[in-house]
């Protein structure tokens, strides 16, 4: 944890200067303080602190209730559902997204069942901690954007906070709702400090983020991708194009309503996120919007992946990934009229 | 019922007669009332697979007393006799399988997916092994809420094939914790025999691989079972972490019902009919010079109660639609 | 194999009355005789010829090459991108499409990177068979429709044929083709003659069946609850809706300009599928259809599971999955100008 | 090396000084290689995380002549060592880890997904595990094809406690494929370490499990694991079926290249180093009599090749994006 100045807001919340890594850290930290039946482990988690170093410090300070585990990651999820349907809160930690496949049967068949099979007399109050992504030189293995597949399990609320700050946020919620969560977090987000609000009342789960307001275009994006979103938006304002930007740290609930109206403003839709696109969770937002009769003047725009699997060599990566140029000159494209 | 040759750990020393009558009765209400539920699904009154464990009811038999309050028992989707023996009502069984408002989850979980907390029963589990690293983390719940908890789980031969079962094993060795697991070697895993899926049918010595220790036992006596069950009950409460123990046993019936059994072996049947815990039972009592009378009266005490279980059941509502969306989340 | 009349067709080919189950036997019978390097294994599959008794027969005809295996999908998948990659053409099975999700990774992360990441170096020309759906008693571990998974894999084909042909066309399409491919059945599709032509030529993977022609409205459908969407069409027919039924055994690759004919000629879009809405495939076709900027009548119409876990009382489940009756109500409120 | 007590099977026979000064060349060969990629790594010319085998080596050295052309070999993200023992050439290596056109897999596979089917090599695996039962698969086709092909399939200690290599040693037990699992057993898995994870770290024993044998064995030296690696390999020809071969070794460097390594016990590495392969080899020729400047000729001839190698790699152009999308379907 940095050793920045530390500036009280308000009673009992705190401004520091944290990374996302950070502010993980001292969401995991709180809980683990606030929540007595918080448990806190997986691979590499404790006494090492993470292999990204996210959880330094935290089996120092808890001891027991922070553990590590074997490389067995169904007796990770599978322990936690059990856990939790004993009174534990157990928060668990699967090092990359793509490792999750080989136990995704305790996540669709058991973790979401729990509450609705025993009609509430049971719950599985489980955080899952992943992060996902496209990196330098990642292999194909180790760069997958999947969340899509935890969005078609109904029963698991999905989370994937971007900034520092709602990386604490988000996690502080989830830890504190009897639902199960997934945390979706990046590892390219981990550096970098930003300003962190701590200790602020729990936060429902839920809500999205108008990044940047405009007029012309609204596009709906999560994850590490909001930053080219944002990049593009800045392009097109020099070119006289004003484009909303709406950044979703919670995609399940997912904020309909407030996608809606955006686009009932601007008439103009794009969706982008890093995953691919044919079956992404663009495809829901389009779908979305498109059932609500919302009336686009252009039609509604997808980008992402385009429906590869990801190649190591970031030459490659680029020739798939749109990067904020090609991005500003599609959501363009869509601004002008036909 | 076939030990491969091993030494069968535990003997049957029997009990008392009281204690073996006791048995008798539990068996046969077990096996009255899967009877009475192949009865209600040919008829059509219950739908879909239903697993029956007939021939397998002395392990659920033994294991029962053995469950405290504070344990938590974790089974399959052949489960009922495991769902009786941690005390859920016949009715509510019952009314789960045929889908009605009163079911012990209101017809949301039905045979093979049936949960009881209030019993100690996490549940039933229909993918096979998912239960084994569930019931870890019971475990590993009881470490800190200070129940001392113990899990049970209970899975078949076949499971011990899958990577689950395998790293809840290694799981609960390497954390220490205090998990029973129980596997019912009825020697067939559906339709194919486990003796053609494994090099080494002795199943128990998986254990050595996890440092825990594990031994085959009769499964078709409630006496060795309690005993042998006991023990690893008692490694667990004392902090000696997880044991591996096979029952063997017979299942008597189809995998399910409505299986043509056309796999079976000529001959199996009648012997593991011979083995089986109601003759096991029987003639323990006969031995001891109990009366024919007691030992029928077991299995008509038994029918009697699950012929009412099942007519009130099926006087019951069938589960209403109306609030089929809720319990998804809080 | 039933023993019914056979009907000369044509050179070589025949009709048979066959049930959906006899269709896929017949299927993998030819692909065992016409291709020396397939194998066929999976759970019962062998000696006691399937749970569903699917594939009876094989391994008394074909020997070795048809066997049993443990309970280990991992081990079934993994074994069959190994053997793929070395020349067999594996046909494996998994029981029930919820099972594959303890074994997801080999399907994700192994099979689908096989061809791209060695550039075509190696190929994984294994077929995946597998069943899902809703049935009577079914409990939530045996009940889900999980397509739109395999859907979001970039690298896997993957079909869901509803007719005995097509369970006999698209298996043996799936068996000749060098990409692997997923082929989900229904096994309440399994029982009930058909007739079917057998060894007819290879078809290439894909397209679409125009089950139903109409003016008013285009359903978009696939797997057993096409059925339903029929019924629907034809109580409409009786109420003067004219609806066309497009019934996709194909869904990678998708028939996108097919379903787009359809929908500009008609201006009205259902999607009915069994599994869940929320990021099922059926947003994936409105984004298709909205992304073309195909002028709709009326907002696009998603009809599914409503985003819950699937209960085992049928009377449960009947409060859920729409009924034809439903979607008749629903297709005839969207024929409606507002 | 700790090898916990256990008797070591294999005794160093060493071979020949021609065969101990080959494998010293080989050694080096993959400890130059892999020392220009730490520096390629450090410099920003690769990116990403890169697992080094630094240490290891003998392992595959010991297995490289093994192989025989039918043979397939599956291996981990730690997995340039093996690439380099099947004989895919280094500047393609170097290519593929500098994202060049030249690569082996044309900037596609990258440090962790390499793959060279030309050379036997069907790749490695950045799932824990996942390769074991791909491998048996590669078995499994062997026994249809008429090649006699073994499978290798090579994976860490952590590994061990994953579900897939579970049911990929039962399923090839079962089946009798002739697959050679070896588990280089570096005493870490990433910043932990394996007798934390497991109760008894004697991982070859859970052999036994599937009724197959199992050693542990000295990884340190090539002449160890030639000879008792290829008693698995005949064994695997002849028919006898799968063998767990646990080759004890040290991982000299990091998990990856920037790991800084603090969970390491004190003196750890001073003690590894000291049974490291250079060290084995170079002593065993020192006391055969062989010169100084032949042993570090060793060493400087294979600086020299991977200086060339690399040199070659960098001055190939990128991997161009216009084919990226190529190659997804047939
Ligand atoms: C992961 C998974 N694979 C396959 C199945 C299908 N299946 C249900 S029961 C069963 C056999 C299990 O055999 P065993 O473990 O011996 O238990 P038994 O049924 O004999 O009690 C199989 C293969 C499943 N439910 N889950
Ligand atoms: C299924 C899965 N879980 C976790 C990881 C992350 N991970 C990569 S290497 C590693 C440690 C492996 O240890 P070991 O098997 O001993 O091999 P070593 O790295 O020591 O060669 C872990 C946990 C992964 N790649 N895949
Ligand atoms: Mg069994
Ligand atoms: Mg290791």
């Amino acid at each position: 944890m940095s050793e920045t100045a530390v500036r009280e807001v308000e009673a009992g919340r705190s401004v520091r200067s944290l990374t996302y890594g950070e502010a993980v850290n001292a969401a995991l930290r709180r809980c683990l303080s606030e929540l007595p039946e918080t448990l806190l482990y997986g691979e590499d988690v404790a006494k090492p602190g993470g292999v990204f170093g996210v959880t330094r410090g935290l089996r120092r300070d808890f001891g027991e209730r922070v553990f590590d585990t074997p490389i067995s990651e169904s007796a990770i999820l599978g322990s936690a559902v059990g856990a939790a349907m004993l009174g534990r809160r157990p928060i668990v930690e699967i090092m990359w997204v793509d490792f999750s496949l080989v136990a995704f049967d305790q996540i669709v068949n058991q973790l979401a069942n729990v509450r609705y099979v025993s009609r509430g007399e049971l719950a599985a109050p489980v955080v899952i901690r992943t992060q996902q992504g496209s990196a330098p030189g990642a292999c194909a293995q180790h760069s997958q954007s999947l969340e899509a597949f935890f969005l078609h399990v109904p029963g698991l609320r999905v989370a994937m906070p971007w900034t520092a700050q709602d990386a604490y946020d988000v996690l502080v919620a989830a830890v504190h709702s009897d639902d199960p969560v997934l945390v979706i977090e990046n590892r390219t987000l981990y550096t970098g400090k930003q300003d962190v609000m701590l200790d602020g009342p729990v936060q429902p789960l839920g809500g999205l983020r108008v990044r940047r307001e405009g007029t012309d275009a609204t596009v709906v994006t999560w994850g590490a991708i909001t930053a080219r979103a944002l990049q593009a938006a800045e392009a097109l304002a020099g070119r006289g194009v004003s484009v909303e930007v709406l950044e979703l740290p919670w995609l399940n609930p997912l904020p309909t309503d407030e996608v809606l109206a955006s686009v009932r403003r601007t008439g103009r839709l794009a969706v982008l996120h890093e995953a691919n696109v044919t079956g992404g969770f663009g495809a829901e937002v389009v779908a979305r919007v498109a059932g609500a009769g919302v009336a686009l003047r252009r039609p509604p725009l997808r980008l992402g992946l385009p429906d590869s699997r990801v190649p190591a060599a970031p030459s490659l990566v680029a020739g798939l990934l749109p990067d904020a140029e090609r991005i500003a000159a599609q959501i363009e494209d869509l601004t002008h009229e036909n | 019922m076939d030990t491969g040759g091993m030494a069968t750990g535990g003997t049957a020393t029997g009990g008392t007669d009281d204690q073996v009558l006791a048995d008798l009765r539990e068996v046969w209400r077990m096996r009255a009332f899967e009877e009475k539920v192949r009865e209600l699904r040919l008829a059509g009154d219950a739908v879909g697979s239903i697993h029956l464990g007939i021939g397998q009811e002395a392990i659920a038999v033994g294991a029962a007393g053995l469950v405290r309050d504070e344990d938590a028992v974790f089974a399959t989707y052949r489960g009922h006799n495991w769902a009786m023996a941690c005390g859920v009502a016949p009715a509510a069984l019952f009314g789960e399988l045929l889908g009605r408002a009163t079911g012990i989850n209101g017809g949301r979980g039905g045979s093979a997916h049936l949960t009881a907390p209030a019993h100690r029963f996490f549940g039933e589990n229909s993918i096979v092994g998912a239960g084994a690293p569930i019931a870890a983390g019971a475990a590993l719940a009881g470490r800190f809420d200070g129940s001392g908890r113990v899990a049970l789980t209970v899975f078949g031969d076949g499971a011990m094939n899958q990577g689950a079962v395998h790293e809840a094993m290694n799981f609960a060795a390497a954390l220490n914790l205090p998990v029973v697991f129980v596997c019912e070697n009825n020697s067939w895993s559906e339709l194919t025999p486990i003796e053609e899926m494994v090099r080494d049918p002795r199943l128990h010595r998986r254990a050595a691989a996890y440092g825990m220790p594990g031994e085959r036992i009769d499964g078709n006596d409630p006496a060795v079972v309690r005993e042998r069950l006991g023990a690893a009950f008692a490694v667990a409460r004392e902090g000696g972490g997880p044991t591996l123990v096979e029952a063997m046993t017979a299942r008597l019936v189809g995998h399910y019902i409505g299986d043509a059994e056309q796999y079976r072996r000529p001959g199996e049947l009648d012997e593991a009919r011979r083995r089986e815990p109601v003759v096991v039972l029987g003639d323990r009592l006969r031995a001891a010079g109990v009366g024919e009378d007691v030992i029928d009266g077991a299995e008509r005490a038994a029918r009697e109660e699950m012929e009412r279980a099942a007519a009130e059941a099926l006087a019951a509502p069938l589960a209403d639609p109306a609030n089929v969306k809720e319990h998804l989340y809080v």
